[in-house]
């Protein structure tokens, strides 16, 4: 595996390599030598297996990050391919040409995310939602529960256990909340 | 009342389907549909009693709870023995389970095979995720209360609900059958507005013809 | 006897045909669930299912064909029974057999396939004409067989009258066409699994593939007026088969008691057996089945038989 | 094409000189000279595997072009599971296969378990493997009932699935619960097996084994079985890579890959997993390759229970669950279910809720790229019985 990510950082900007377990690492590439190092790692490594790709919406960097992860049949190893896109106008190349199940992956992204690929099949056709007017849902900022009250109608009387609020109402009622510090400029 | 008033009442009367294309128009029909009241008492007494023994279920696992559906034809608890046998086509059926939580996708679908059962017809919902949503009462794309969208006879509450709770489902819409209660289908027609407010205003692109016969 | 006797007479022969019909399939159901491992739902359900569904309150109809279509079904389940002397020598269940009539059965049984086309054709739905396509091209092709069997009776009893070929048959159990051509009975009892649609033949209704077929968009009264004749026409099929085939019967029980051991042959096949393709099922019949029907037919005309 | 002259699918020969027109390898289809029927085959359908649809193009009974549709299932179980704690994660994930839903929560709690650095004691890791192979058991033996059913063979899936019902009742004696089990959580599992559990899980394996010989009997050796199955929907070594098909129908096609093996979880790399590949790649292939599956499941079952410690902790040392804070990482963890290979992606943030969680249906290519593949140029009557041979699991597909 070592070789393995010696002649990667050969080949291209290497950002990061991480190491989860013997059989899981992660490597970070540039998005412009993404296709080439897949295509390599495909034809010449032997990671032959597309299991995902997928994508993180890291809201406070601005940021996507797709998961390309591959996996190698011989070696029993999973690689997964970090490459960081921006989060506005995100767009990235497709890559149905190197796996033939590649454009499904990317309708999702470009439905739940907002993410456009360019010249991938059918990724602008629906994947699971229909009529959907709202911003891609699975970004961070959507707030299901907010869009959920506003278009459904909820049955009153829905009540919540969650253990901090039972216990300040059931069993810490009379202990005196906590002082509020003020701060000078408030 | 002149000729032309008429007219505009009918006019009234008629569904726009305005999301239809125009040339599919003339291929659906734009009648509103109607109340249809019961028979005689005691002659409807005895239909009642025979629709309630042969029970048509429409085939259709709308969710999860399709799975618990299975064992319930097959030998541990054999619906079949109360006259429930499954049904292909919506136009033969005569019971709706909807199996759990409807997707805006799937509730379009739930809408129009409901339509197109011939009435008396009857809708058992399963899950609570049917009642109030259940555990996906936050999710962006299932709804929360069936009730709003189509008429519900009986709700099955459980995540999912056993096989044994299906037949007590079931055994309680015979109960209401037979007593008369299962007016589900012309329910939908007296508040035929509301109900197509509420599903309109979840399914955003609403290419169906506006009551499908 | 006047003509109006006769009509009273036949009248009762159909309703106890239909009930007969239609408790066959209670039974036909109540085994099959016996071979799943189940109770099975009561014997009488079938009456239940018709109430029901004629008492639908509202009916949906796709035009004047689509009216048609059940009526010209249950025309030809009436026509084929009509035609078919029930019970041999009696003048209640004799019905309006005269000579000739085995021509007007042959007719009959495929009448109301043609009919149900035409009217669920104008259903509109895709399965609709799938169904047809599928239900006609497996009636040509069983219509082989059961043709090549029926002509070898025919010759062999040297009769079209159906009333004439029972009477030749009486005596022993020998003189059954059963012994006397078994070649025939072999071709006419494998068209008779097509002419019921059980597996591995039921391709026309095949719920996992085209939801039910033809009566895809049939609904209330429709489905009704189906249903009856679906019991009508079982019985008259299966008299049909006992009439040329098993020696006939001489009182309601033997009737009984013959067609439901006829019925059941097809109904342990089909609870033992996937389905065919439609394109297997079609060149099964005309093969094998085919090749029997032709064997028979030499072996009655020109071989002369066992006598 | 190749599909049908190099196998033994005896179904179409048919005229391709007409219909469909072929210009630049690309059948031309033209809906208006109705030469061709649209069909919807499903969502309101018996003979599709749950709530999703196939949109064909029928040309006769021959399908000429087909598109999957899925969403119909959708709830957005991962933006949920972004909303809740890890432990509330749990009743959700379960709910992403219906049929087999005790290999998501080893998934969820085994990536929870990667990512805080947890060992997960002995014996709670042999209950993991016996629920695990429960739940596979339980799988095939629906899938066995849904491929009779789709060819018209009723008896068959009556038998297999009150078969099932059994294997739900040991589920609900180990677990409390008959279809979803949420047995498994972060650090072991919650509950001890009960008295005289073994005795019957031991009864109720012979017993599968002796409905299995009967299924045999009827099902995999019946001449029309073989006449259907054969020759259908035939994966090529090929495609595996291309298709990134996992699990039996990738070892029915001759890729050996099964994660209980290749990578092995809980106990398996202790327990005697053999190997079963064919090459022939056919419906029937991968028909027969579930059926000696599911007999190497019953067998595991038993050695398991043969196996297992009888004393031992079920539960690692835990923090409060409730307010659990997992250090920032990702981390991904697969698992072998009846479909293949089923895995989630884990990231998490340094908060008490997970930032992102995917989960990876096996079936996600099967249904989709593979299907509309395989589907053009078989009859109409075959879709059926593709479908559930490919063991396509909607929930899984859309989340």
């Amino acid at each position: 595996m070592e070789q393995l990510i010696k002649k990667i950082k050969g080949m291209v900007h290497l950002r990061a390599y991480g190491k989860q377990r013997d059989d899981l690492h992660f490597v970070t590439v540039d998005k412009a030598q993404l296709e080439m190092i897949l295509a390599h790692l495909k034809n010449y490594e032997g990671f032959t297996h597309l299991a995902f790709l997928q994508a993180v919406d890291l809201l406070e960097e601005g940021k996507f990050r797709l998961i390309y992860m591959l996996y190698n049949y011989s070696t029993n190893v999973n690689l997964g391919v970090n490459v960081l896109i921006d989060r506005d106008n995100a767009e990235m190349n497709s890559i149905h040409k190197l796996w033939a199940h590649g454009w499904q992956y990317q309708r999702e992204l470009h439905e739940l995310f907002g993410i456009d690929f360019p010249d991938s099949p059918r990724v602008h056709e629906s994947f699971v939602l229909e009529g959907w007017e709202e911003m891609p849902p699975m970004r961070r900022d959507f707030d299901t529960l907010e869009y959920s009250n506003r278009t459904f109608y909820q049955r009153p009387g829905r009540s919540t256990n969650d253990p901090a609020e039972y216990m300040k109402e059931k069993i810490y009622k009379n202990y005196p909340a906590a002082p509020v510090i003020r701060r000078d400029n408030e | 009342m002149s000729n032309k008033h008429i007219d505009e009442i009918e006019n009234q009367m008629k569904l726009a389907n305005e999301s239809l294309p125009e040339k599919e128009c003339s291929l659906f029909a734009d009648d509103r549909p109607t109340t249809v009241g019961a028979f005689n008492k005691y002659y409807e007494g005895f239909l009642n009693w025979a629709r309630s023994r042969s029970l048509w279920m429409l085939a259709f696992g709308t969710g999860c709870g399709a799975t618990e559906l299975r064992p319930l034809m097959t030998s541990r608890y054999d619906m079949s023995r109360y006259g429930i046998a499954p049904r292909p086509t919506p136009r033969q059926a005569s019971v709706f389970v909807v199996g759990g939580y409807a997707s805006i996708k799937t509730i379009k679908r739930i809408i129009r095979s409901y339509e197109q059962m011939q009435g008396p017809k009857y809708v058992i919902a399963l899950g609570s995720c049917t009642i109030n949503g259940g555990m996906y009462y936050d999710s962006y794309n299932t709804i929360n209360r069936l009730d709003y969208y189509i008429p519900v006879d009986v709700y099955i509450a459980g995540c999912m609900p056993r096989p044994e709770a299906l037949i007590a489902g079931f055994n309680r819409l015979k109960e209401k059958i037979r007593a008369g209660e299962c007016e589900g289908m012309n329910e939908y027609v007296e508040k035929f507005d509301w109900y197509k407010k509420n599903q309109k205003q979840i399914i955003k692109d609403w290419n169906m013809p506006d009551y499908n016969w | 006897m006047s003509i109006w006797t006769q009509v009273l007479y036949a009248a009762i022969s159909v309703t106890v045909a239909t009930v007969y019909g239609l408790t066959l399939g209670g039974i036909v159901r109540k085994i099959y669930a016996r071979v799943h491992g189940r109770f099975g739902p009561p014997v009488w359900q079938p009456f239940l299912d018709i109430i029901q569904t004629s008492s639908r309150r509202v009916s949906v109809s796709h035009g004047n064909m689509f009216l048609l279509g059940p009526v010209f079904r249950l025309a030809g389940g009436l026509g084929t029974y009509l035609f078919i002397p029930v019970i041999f020598g009696s003048a209640l269940f004799g019905n309006f057999s005269m000579a000739g009539d085995l021509l007007l059965v042959m007719y009959f049984v495929f009448f109301g396939q043609l009919g149900m086309a035409l009217g669920a054709g104008q259903g509109g739905h895709p399965y609709s004409p799938l169904g047809i396509a599928r239900g006609l091209a497996q009636m040509s092709a069983f219509e082989v067989p059961f043709t090549l069997a029926v002509i070898a009776v025919a010759i062999q009893y040297n009769s079209l009258n159906i009333t004439s070929i029972v009477a030749a048959q009486q005596g022993s159990f020998l003189n059954w066409t059963l012994f006397t051509n078994p070649l025939a009975v072999i071709a006419a009892m494998i068209s008779m699994l097509g002419m019921n649609m059980h597996s591995p033949f039921s391709i026309v209704l095949a719920p996992q593939e085209i939801p039910i077929g033809p009566p895809i968009e049939m609904n209330s009264g429709f489905l009704s007026i189906l249903q009856t004749n679906r019991g009508l026409f079982a019985a008259a099929k299966l008299v049909l088969f006992m009439n040329l085939f098993f020696g006939g019967a001489t009182n309601l029980l033997e009737m009984i008691a013959k067609t439901f051991f006829i019925y059941m042959f097809s109904v342990f096949v089909g609870a033992a057996y996937p389905r065919f393709r439609p394109e297997q099922s079609f060149r099964f019949f005309l093969k094998w089945p085919t090749v029997v029907g032709v064997l028979s037919i030499i072996y009655i005309a020109y071989l002369g038989g066992v006598s | 094409m190749s599909n049908l002259s190099s196998s033994k699918y005896r179904g179409y020969e048919a005229d391709r000189s007409k219909y469909p027109e072929m210009k630049n390898g690309k059948a031309v289809i033209d809906l208006d000279s109705h030469k061709y029927t649209k069909i919807w085959q499903g969502p309101q359908h018996p003979g599709v595997t749950g709530n999703m649809s196939v949109e064909l193009i029928v040309n006769g009974d021959e399908i000429v072009w087909a598109k999957t549709h899925v969403g119909y299932l959708h709830r957005a179980f991962e933006k949920l599971m972004e909303r809740r704690k890890y432990i509330q994660c749990f009743p959700l994930v379960c709910r992403i296969c219906v049929p087999e839903p005790d290999t998501n929560e080893y998934c969820v709690s085994a990536a929870m378990e990667d990512l805080a650095g947890i060992t997960v004691p002995e014996k709670a890791q042999w209950l993991r493997t016996l629920n695990l192979e429960m739940s596979r058991i339980g799988s095939y033996l629906m899938w066995l009932g849904g491929q009779a059913g789709s060819l018209g063979m009723g008896a068959i899936a009556q038998w297999t699935v009150g078969m099932r019902d059994f294997w739900l009742d040991l589920f609900e004696e180990m677990t409390g619960g008959r279809v979803y089990h949420m047995y498994m959580i972060p650090g072991g599992v919650r509950k001890d097996l009960p008295d005289g559990f073994k005795e019957r899980a031991r009864d109720l394996i012979i017993r599968t084994r002796r409905l299995l010989s009967d299924v045999e009997n009827t099902f995999i050796s019946n001449a029309l079985v073989k006449s259907r199955l054969q020759g259908l929907g035939i994966i090529t070594p090929e495609m595996v890579d291309e298709f990134g098909i996992v699990g039996p129908n990738a070892r029915a096609a001759g890729r050996g890959y099964d994660i209980r093996i290749n990578n092995p979880y809980v106990k398996y790399d202790e327990l005697d997993v053999k190997m079963i590949t064919s090459t022939v790649g056919d419906a029937y292939a991968r028909a027969q390759l579930r059926y000696n599956d599911l007999h190497q499941s019953l067998d595991l079952v038993s050695e398991i229970l043969d196996r297992m410690p009888e004393e031992g902790a079920i539960q690692a040392e835990m923090p409060n669950l409730v307010n659990w804070k997992i250090p920032p990482g990702q981390t991904y963890v697969k698992a072998e279910s009846t479909r293949g290979e089923h895995g989630f992606y884990m990231v998490s943030d340094g908060s008490e809720k997970p930032r992102r969680v995917f989960a990876r249906g096996a079936s996600y290519t099967h249904a989709i790229s593979v299907l509309e593949k395989l589907a053009v140029n078989i009859s109409i009557s075959d879709l059926a019985g593709l479908m559930v041979s490919l063991h396509t699991c909607p929930p899984e597909i859309e989340r």
